[in-house]
This record gives C-alpha cells, structure tokens and sequence, in this order.
C-alpha cells in the first residue's frame, strides 16, 4: 500500500482566508489556496504563517511558521478551502487566531505521512484529546461507521464534539459535559466490547501513552497522530526527531502519524 | 553565471550545510523540486566517518527573528553516505558540495580523500566551526589548528577546499588568512553562534544537547562584519551566509566582499527562499548594480 | 534585596552602561523620574580620561530584533565628568556605579584612583570591552590582557571593580576567570557584539564609525550562553545583559547564575522597562521560585 | 525665556487610536492619550510604536519606536487627542499607516524642545517641505497672522496643504499644484517684499539648507525643526547627534528645532 503522502508545492504560497470562528477555547480558520492539491490526506499538516506581522508578538516571535494538521479539505470550483482547528497558547498561535477574512495565509504543504486505511474487517475507534481532534474531522470523512471517541480538559474546549458528524462519545476532566474521565477510559471500555478494532489517535503525550499501552496489550493495530517542534516541516532541519524502535526518526517526513507498535512510549 | 574556485555556477546562491535535505525534500515536494532546484549549488549536511545519531530533542528553539539549534550532526557516517545518499545527489541538476567534519586530522584527512575521489563530488567544504561539537569549537576558532587542518587534508584531493569558519572567535579574518595560507580555495562564513536557551517551567536548559546555535534575520549584521572583515584578509572567495532572506540583503553580503552566498534558516521558512532571493539579487543587481570590486568596509 | 558586592541595593535590576543617562532623562522627564527611578543601581555611560566627541553620525541602524550602534564614547573626559556630572548623578535614588574606559593600564588606573576615591561612587566598572574602540576589543578579549589591566588598577581602589566583558572573544569564560584571578570583585556580560550595516543606496558602511555593536532581543540566546558559561567558570557575582526585555527574560539569566541583571536596549523602547522588569521578576520569582543556586548549564 | 518643552510621564504608556484617515500621499493618525499631558508645545515630538505586532514587517523590522512631530493636540474632557501626520516609507510608518480605530498605539513624550515665540514684531513665516508640514499645523494655531509657505512632491502629497487655515502659498515640484517651484524660492519672494520676518522651517534636508542660507544672508532669525535617526527620544542612546556650532548635539533632548545660526550647514 502506498504511503498516504500528497505531494506539496515547492515554495510558500499564499491563501487567503475566508473565515474565522470561535468554538468554545478552539478558533477554526478556513482559508481558500488557490494553487495547492485540493487532495491532502487525513493526518497530513501545513506549514503555516500570516503573511503580514508575522513577528513582534511576546518574546518578539514568532519568527518560524508553525506546524497544524489540516481538519478539512473541501474542494470548491478554483482551488481548496482549507481549514484549521487551533488553540492559542503562544504567540504564532495567537497571531493567527487574530487573523481576518482577506487577509493572507502563508503556507507550506501538505506534508508528512497521513492516516493508513483499516486493515480489513476491523472496525476504526478514532480518539482525540483536545485539539488532537482536528486531524480526525477530515479522517472521520473518509471511513464509514466510526466511533469518534473524544475527552476534554473543559466544557469550552468540548464544544469541538459538534464538528463530529455522529454521536462522539465524549470525556471530560471536570465531568461537565460527558463523562468525567479520561478519553483512554472510554477507549478500553470500547475495546473490551469489541477485540476487533483499529485505533486511530492524535492528542497530548499522555493520552498518546495510555492509548498505546492499552492498544499494545491488547494487539489492537493502531496509528498515533504524534507532535514535535517543527522549524521546516520538510526534512531540512533535522529538528522534529522522536526516538522510535529504530532509532530518531523526523516527524515531519516520516510522520506525524505513526504505527504504534513503532513506539516504545510517546512519553 | 557565478565560477567559484573554477567550478561554473548558474548562479551565486547556495544553501547552508545542514539547512536542506534534497533527498527528504523531494520526498515532500517530489519531482518539482528538482525542476525548480532553490539552488544554484548544493551543499551537504556535514557528513562525520562513523554515522551518529545526533544529539536528544528538543533539538529547536526559535529566538526573536531567528532559531537556536542543537541537532548534533546526525548522518549516516562516510559509508553509509557513500553508498545511499551520493548517488542520489549526484543526480541534482546543480554541482554538488560535500560538507565533512572530523573529529581528528586523520580522520578529516580520510573523509576527504575518500569524497574527493567520487566523481559526484565537485567541491569538499571542511566544517571546523560546528559549535555543537567540541573539536568544531577549537580548530575553527584557533589559527593555527586552523591551518594544520587544512595542511593535512590539502594533499588527499585536488578538489576545491572551502573552509567553513565559526563566528565564536576572536578575529574570523585570522582563522581564514590561516587557512587560506594552508591550502583552502575558499572560505564560508558564519556558521552559527553559540546560544542558550531554558525551559520556561523548570529553569533548565531546554536543549537536548544544553546548547545550541543561534542562526537566522538576528545574526546578519553579525554575519555581515565578519564577511566583510574575511574578505578585506584574504584573496581567495568568500561564502558569504547569515540570516539572509531577501536579494537586498544577499547584495550586501556581495558588496561587503562575498563572492556566493548561501541561505540556511530562510529556507525552513520557504523551501523556495534560494530561488526567491536569487531572483531579487538579480533585480538589485540590474537596478543598481552590485559592487563588482571588493568595496570591503572595515 | 539584592547584595552585589558588599552594595546592598533594593533589587537586581540595573541599567546597562551608556544606554540611559540620567541627566538629559530628567530634563525630558523632570523629577517624575527620580521618583519612580527605574532601576535599582545607576551605571553611568562609560568615561575616558579625555574628553571625546564620539563617532560622526550616523550612528544607529535597526536590525530585526535589535539595533547596532556606533557610538564611539562621547564624554567630557574625566575633569569634565568629576565637576559636572558626578554631583548630579550623586544625587540620584541609587547606588552609582561608574564605567570607565582607558586606551592604556595607566590611563585605566588614573581613571580608576581619580573616580575611586569619590564618595558619590558605590563600584566602578571596567570597559574593557567596547567594540568600538580598539583597545576594548584587544584588552577584553585576551585573558592575559585582561588579568594585566585588572592587576595593574587591583591597587588603586578599596572599592568593588566590575570588569564587563566583550561578547566578541572565544572564550569569555577565561577571560571571567582571569579577571577574577587578578582581583576583580564581579563580571558583567554581554557587551555588544561587533556588527555592521551598509547602506541600501551606496553599499557602503552606512554608520559613521563603520561598523558598530549589535544589542537587543536578538542578541538574548548568545548572551545567555555566555552567562551560563561565565557564571559556571568564576565564585565573584555575574550581572546579565543582553537583550532583556521582560521578567521572565531576566529570571532566565539569573537561573543561569547571573546574580543581578541589567537593561539596554529596552529602555529605548521604554524609559520605565527597568521598573516593569523588576516588578515581573518578582512575580514570576514568586510563582516558580527564583533558582538560588547556580543551575549553571554548560 | 523658559525652554519651550513639555515634560513626559517616564514611562511609555498606550493611547487608543481613534482615527486613521488618508490625505493624498499622507496619512493622519489621532489617538486618545488619556495619561498624558495635554499642553505639548509645537515642535515637540513622540516616540510611537504600536501596541501590537511591532516587528515581521520588512527586513523583521520595525524594532525601535519611530518619533513623529505631533500636528495637532485638542483636549478632550478625559485626556488630549494627538494627531500625527505620516506618510508610510518604510517598516514602521508601514505599520503605523495599517493601524485601525480602537488600536493601541504606544508612546512615549512629549518630547524635546519645540519652536520659541517669535520676537517681538517679527511676522512669522512658516516653510513646509513634504511631511514638515506636520509640527507647523499645531503652530499655526498658536501665532496669529502667520504667512505660510509648502512645497511638495506631487498634487498627491500638496493635499495635506488643505489642513491649514487661512491660504498657505503652494509650490510642488511638477507644477501640479500652486507654483512650479521650490518653497525656498517662495520664501525668498516673501523675504524681498518683508525683512521684518522671522522663519520657522521643517522638511527635507535640502531644503532647510536652503532656507538656513537665505535667512543668514539677510539676518533673518529662523528656528529649523530638524530630523535624524532617533533610538529612545530623551537622550539615552547619544544616537541621533547632529553637528553644531557648539559641536555634536543629541537632537532628541537639545532639539528638534534649533535657532539656524548654530548651524554651519543642515547636510
Ligand atoms: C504535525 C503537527 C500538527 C499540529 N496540528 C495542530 C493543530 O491542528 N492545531 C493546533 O492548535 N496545534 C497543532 N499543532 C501544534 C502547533 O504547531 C503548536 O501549538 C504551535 O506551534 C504553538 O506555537 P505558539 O507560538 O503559539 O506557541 P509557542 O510559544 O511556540 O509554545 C508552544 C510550546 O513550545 C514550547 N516553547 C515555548 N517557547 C518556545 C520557543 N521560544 N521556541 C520553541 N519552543 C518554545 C513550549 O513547550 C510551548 O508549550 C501541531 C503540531 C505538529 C507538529
Ligand atoms: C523629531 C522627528 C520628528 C519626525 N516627525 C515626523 C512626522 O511628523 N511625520 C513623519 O512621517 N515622519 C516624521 N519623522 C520621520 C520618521 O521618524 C521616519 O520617517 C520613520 O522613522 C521611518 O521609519 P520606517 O521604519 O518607516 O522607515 P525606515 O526603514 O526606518 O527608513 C527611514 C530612513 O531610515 C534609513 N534606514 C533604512 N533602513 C534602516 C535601518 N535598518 N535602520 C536605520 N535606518 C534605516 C533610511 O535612510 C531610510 O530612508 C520625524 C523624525 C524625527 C527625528
Ligand atoms: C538546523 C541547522 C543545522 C545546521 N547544520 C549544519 C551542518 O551540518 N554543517 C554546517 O557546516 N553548518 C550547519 N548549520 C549552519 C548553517 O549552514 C549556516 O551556516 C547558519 O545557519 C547561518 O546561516 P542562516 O542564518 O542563513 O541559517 C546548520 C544550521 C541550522 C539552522
Ligand atoms: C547605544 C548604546 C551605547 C552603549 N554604550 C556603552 C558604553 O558606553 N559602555 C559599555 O560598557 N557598554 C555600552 N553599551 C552596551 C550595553 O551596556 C549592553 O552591554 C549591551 O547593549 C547589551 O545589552 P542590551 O541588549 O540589553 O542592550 C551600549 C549599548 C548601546 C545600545
Ligand atoms: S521540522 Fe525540520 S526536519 Fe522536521
Ligand atoms: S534618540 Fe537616543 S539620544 Fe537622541
């Protein structure tokens, strides 16, 4: 099976953004690029950057662009409408949560290795913590009869539960909207249920952990959407490495998704 | 058309060791990266004898207007390099130059007779200046060490030699008149300079290797006395890198005495920097002119 | 409190020499300045012992999180400096430190005894490490050099020498230690680091002096190294600059081991950036506890 | 007679930007400054910055605040409204011309020393090069019966000639507007027909050249608000000198505006 991978242009071009909205404590950004592939797979991210002000923001950054998964992809008559689900928790994050329509987007990508197709007759469990929803939209899209399992630091960030198509089952630390637990809780009570599952994750470290462990002790195959710090997103700078079974490999080409069992811990 | 120690260039715009992967790049960007190369030449990441892995993550942190980074010289040592990557970047449309680190001068000497002697191979770059590895640190930044080094090695190929000196020194220009007395073809200049930075929560140093190197817009004009303080020293060419990411500015690297120069962290931002900024060095030149003589100031 | 020295002051943030005089401060600000002082010591602009008009202008060009500056030590000269300025910066809120400079050991002990013996002067810091000027790049660059100067002027005060050292040396962790070893009683670091600009229209130098010291934000990750590396060399104090513009910037260098900070730059950008930063020290010392012991980590 | 100089909180503080309009080739910004004080004297200037995302413009600057003359200072019931005059050259006026209402614009000043009273008897002829206009609008409406004199680049840049009161002579470079001329040579005109002037001058080097060598000439008593590359505004940096009669002068504390006769040329 080939690798999930769309090729990206060879240089920065820029989209222009047609939309920013809140949900809860998350904004999503749509922007439509005119001269991308309107076809990057789940799992697969974008380099991004504002095209103007980008800089002079606290600690006077941010100055790199800024790694994000895409969460959807919709084609339109002259290009793509990109979008992007995000936190703001730093300057290059806030910088492009300030964004407005017309503005322009400066982005780099698809790239990376997405999301690997079910192996056959098993049934796709996909577990997000927090933002690590996002790469699991456009996923969600593309596999019939999942079972979106999603957990939650608080009410505000779970009102990302809406995006999902379906019934998420959903988590939270403080119990105020679904169960108060953790989401990994929710996935081994899935697994219990049901052996003969795969597991598609993105989400903090921790929660990565926990999903692998159980994943790893049940044999369940299971793909982990990983995250690291990115100057380039493609291959240059040697920076984005995770140690893997064999040895550091760069997130940014040979991920950000993962086969589990590639792992011996996220942590 | 750049000639660079009697290698023809279709231009004067180089990347920076260690700041392109073609082979990793044109598995993002496939074929059309090498129908629109960034590049006028290419230069390797430095390559050591026995393949490392390179230094724990974090590995990056980016500073105002620029990055520190302590990646720690991962590659696939001599062999490896050899018989997976060369023949890979042999196929690029633009010359090829192999950057080489050692650890001793015999094993310097070794790298570069064993690369000189590949037909891929167009030019050798030493890199005694990488200051996330001791020895880098010393050779580079010392004159004299400076010169053994390249003495040693200078017999094992007829290939251009280019030098690769560290900003981390009391007077660059004495290092590159040493090694240019010893042999060198060329010298290029600035590697990174040393930095630190510290973890927000604990306190410690937030670099898997403790310490990095500070690249990027926030060295130029660092970058740009000593280029101009190089070039006033020595006859031979002179590489000219340090934070450039716009033709204006590769201009002035050319009038401080630069015959090339070479983009690194600018490409992390647009893979397309080299192509971007040899274009606009083109309309700088056309409009007003670039300095042809060495108007070196200082 | 902060102790430097045997000085008790009431916190560790100080301003750094020749980037605010207090003078022309409070004939723009009146005594509004003098009520809320920004800073918890007062280092005056480095003196020589004749008086010098300073570098032809211009003298300032931006860079992408910093500026360069080529000043060039203007001042009245020591006379000047004794009858008129002196008793105005006595009566300043503060401490007052006095930076002087001199093109030889003898004119640096003079300085040294002549300021020494004023009872308006809490310490005095040595300038052996101005970019600008020739000598400061020799003498503070070279251990050797620098123990010499330090040694030589050791005799002439009972009072705390500060010996400020250049960032533009190989290794200022030896050239820290020598300074000690002869008798310094603190370090402080960084300087700026030698830098240059050409003009877009010209190509050519476009400072007055040439080329100039690169400050600022975009100077922070080298400075902090160098603090680090410093701090970890020598037993007397360390006070940090480079590039400091908030609290939680200044924590980073005093987890580093420096043991009191000092402000550039951002007071260009803020006349009361001295005052912010001390109030988000304390802060952030509050929240996560100000590492006492040197973390120091290189 | 007391230096004409308003002193300054020594602190930069945030004004709230009520206005950005365009004129021609120029651009007025007005601010609410609600802390500071609200009688700066003509001449005077501030340091300005803005509040956010002061930096990622071009070569990753603007880093420094820039200094801007104030045109005009009306008091408002809880502070003054600043009006700056600009026209966008580079990175920081960029930045500034971008800024929109509700925006923070921080400041420092006012600061340095404006322009003097004239002496008793002389009639004041104000001389506007290009942007020097600005420092000469808030002067106009502190002297009575002054004659006032511009020249300009273009019919873009004579607009902003609309802002003064009364019916100032205009010369522009091609003619477009007014006289084809230099506003030396209108000034040279205005001092044949009346030696009993006394010239306040703001604009282009060259110009203010010019307009010191006619008044030497004739002994005619002239103020020159002059310009250089500032860092701090209040004599901090010793960057912004300009050579004097009494030798290097810090522009930002002993100036902007100098009596011309301590000049032995403006270049
Ligand atoms: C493949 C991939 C996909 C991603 N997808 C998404 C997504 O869909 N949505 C989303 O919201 N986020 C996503 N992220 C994370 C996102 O890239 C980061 O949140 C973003 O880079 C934060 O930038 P910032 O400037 O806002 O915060 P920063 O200030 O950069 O802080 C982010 C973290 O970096 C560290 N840090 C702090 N200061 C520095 C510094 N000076 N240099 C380096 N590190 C520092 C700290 O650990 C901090 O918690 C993804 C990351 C990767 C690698
Ligand atoms: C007292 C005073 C009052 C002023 N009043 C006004 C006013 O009322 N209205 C107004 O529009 N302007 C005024 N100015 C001028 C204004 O401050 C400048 O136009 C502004 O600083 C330009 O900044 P910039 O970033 O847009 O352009 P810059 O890029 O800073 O370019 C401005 C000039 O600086 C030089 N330059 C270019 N690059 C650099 C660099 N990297 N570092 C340093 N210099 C560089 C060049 O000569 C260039 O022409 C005044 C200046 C002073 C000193
Ligand atoms: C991530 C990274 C890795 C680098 N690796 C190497 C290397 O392997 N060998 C080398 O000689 N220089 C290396 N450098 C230094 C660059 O080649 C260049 O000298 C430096 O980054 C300054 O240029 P810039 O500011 O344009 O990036 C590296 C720089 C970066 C940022
Ligand atoms: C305009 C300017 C003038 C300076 N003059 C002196 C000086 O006279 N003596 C000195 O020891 N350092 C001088 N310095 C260096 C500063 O004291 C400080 O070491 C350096 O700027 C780094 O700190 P910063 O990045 O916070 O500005 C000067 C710096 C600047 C920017
Ligand atoms: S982010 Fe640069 S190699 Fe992965
Ligand atoms: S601008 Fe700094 S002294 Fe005048």
């Amino acid at each position: 099976m080939s690798e999930p991978r769309t090729l990206a242009p060879p240089e920065r071009r820029v989209a222009v953004v047609s939309g920013v909205e809140r949900i809860g404590a998350y904004c999503v950004i749509t922007a439509h690029d005119g001269s991308g592939p309107r076809n990057p797979r789940p799992g697969q991210f974008y380099m991004l950057a504002t095209e103007e002000c980008w800089g002079g923001g606290s600690d006077e950054r941010p100055y790199l662009p800024r790694a994000f998964s895409y969460a959807r992809a919709y084609v339109e008559p002259d290009g793509v409408a990109l979008s992007f689900l995000l936190e703001a928790i730093g300057p290059g994050t806030e910088r492009l949560a300030a964004l407005r329509p017309d503005e322009g987007l400066a982005l780099v990508g698809p790239l990376g290795i997405g999301f690997r197709a079910p192996p056959d007759g098993f049934r796709p469990i996909l577990v997000g913590g927090g933002i690590g929803a996002a790469p699991l939209l456009c996923l969600q899209e593309e596999l019939d009869e999942t079972t979106v399992l999603l957990g939650f630091r608080s009410a505000a960030h779970a009102q990302a539960a809406a995006l999902f198509s379906g019934e998420p089952k959903v988590a939270t630390d403080d119990g105020s909207v679904g169960q108060q637990a953790l989401v990994s809780e929710l996935l081994a009570t899935e697994l219990d249920a049901d052996p003969g599952a795969t597991v598609y994750a993105c989400g903090p470290p921790a929660m990565l952990e926990a999903v692998r462990a159980l994943c790893a002790e049940r044999d369940v195959p299971a793909q982990l959407a990983l995250e690291s710090g990115m100057a380039c997103g493609f291959g240059a700078c040697f920076g984005c490495v995770v140690p893997t079974t064999d040895g550091y490999l760069r997130l940014c080409v040979d991920g950000p998704v993962l086969d589990a069992d590639r792992l011996e811990t996220v942590l | 058309m750049t000639e660079l120690c009697g290698v023809s260039l279709r231009g004067p715009v180089l990347n920076g060791s260690g700041t392109f992967d073609a082979i990793a790049a044109r598995r993002a960007f496939g074929d059309a990266l090498l129908e629109r190369f960034p590049f006028d030449a290419f230069v390797s990441k430095t390559i050591t004898l026995e393949p490392r892995q390179g230094n724990p993550p974090p590995r990056l942190w980016e500073t105002p207007a620029g990055m520190i980074n302590s990646i720690g010289l991962p590659n696939k040592g001599l062999e490896g390099f050899l018989a997976s990557d060369l023949p890979e970047l042999g196929r690029l449309p633009v010359p090829l130059v192999v950057s080489v680190m050692g650890f001793s001068r015999e094993e310097l000497a070794q790298l570069v007779a064993a690369v000189g002697e590949r037909d891929e191979v167009s030019m050798l770059e030493l890199n005694v200046s990488c200051p996330n590895v001791e020895t880098g640190l010393i050779m580079g930044a010392d004159p004299a060490e400076t010169a053994l080094a390249v003495e040693r090695v200078r017999g094992e190929t007829a290939k251009p030699l280019v030098v690769k000196l560290t900003p981390n020194a009391t007077d660059p220009a004495a290092v590159a008149a040493a090694a240019e007395g010893a042999g060198a073809n060329a010298v290029s200049l600035v590697n990174t300079l040393k930095g630190m930075a510290l973890d927000p929560q604990s306190g410690e140093p937030w670099l898997g290797g403790r310490t990095g190197g500070v690249s990027g817009p926030a060295i130029r004009a660092i970058a740009l006395e000593q280029v101009a303080a190089v070039a006033s020293a020595v006859e031979i060419p002179v590489i000219g890198m340090g934070g450039i990411s716009n033709g204006r500015q590769a201009a002035d690297f050319i009038a401080a005495g630069a015959t090339a120069v070479a983009i690194g962290t600018e490409s992390f931002r647009d893979p397309a920097a080299g192509r971007r900024i040899a274009a606009e060095l083109n309309d700088v030149s056309l409009s007003i002119g670039t300095p042809t003589t060495r108007s070196t100031p200082v």
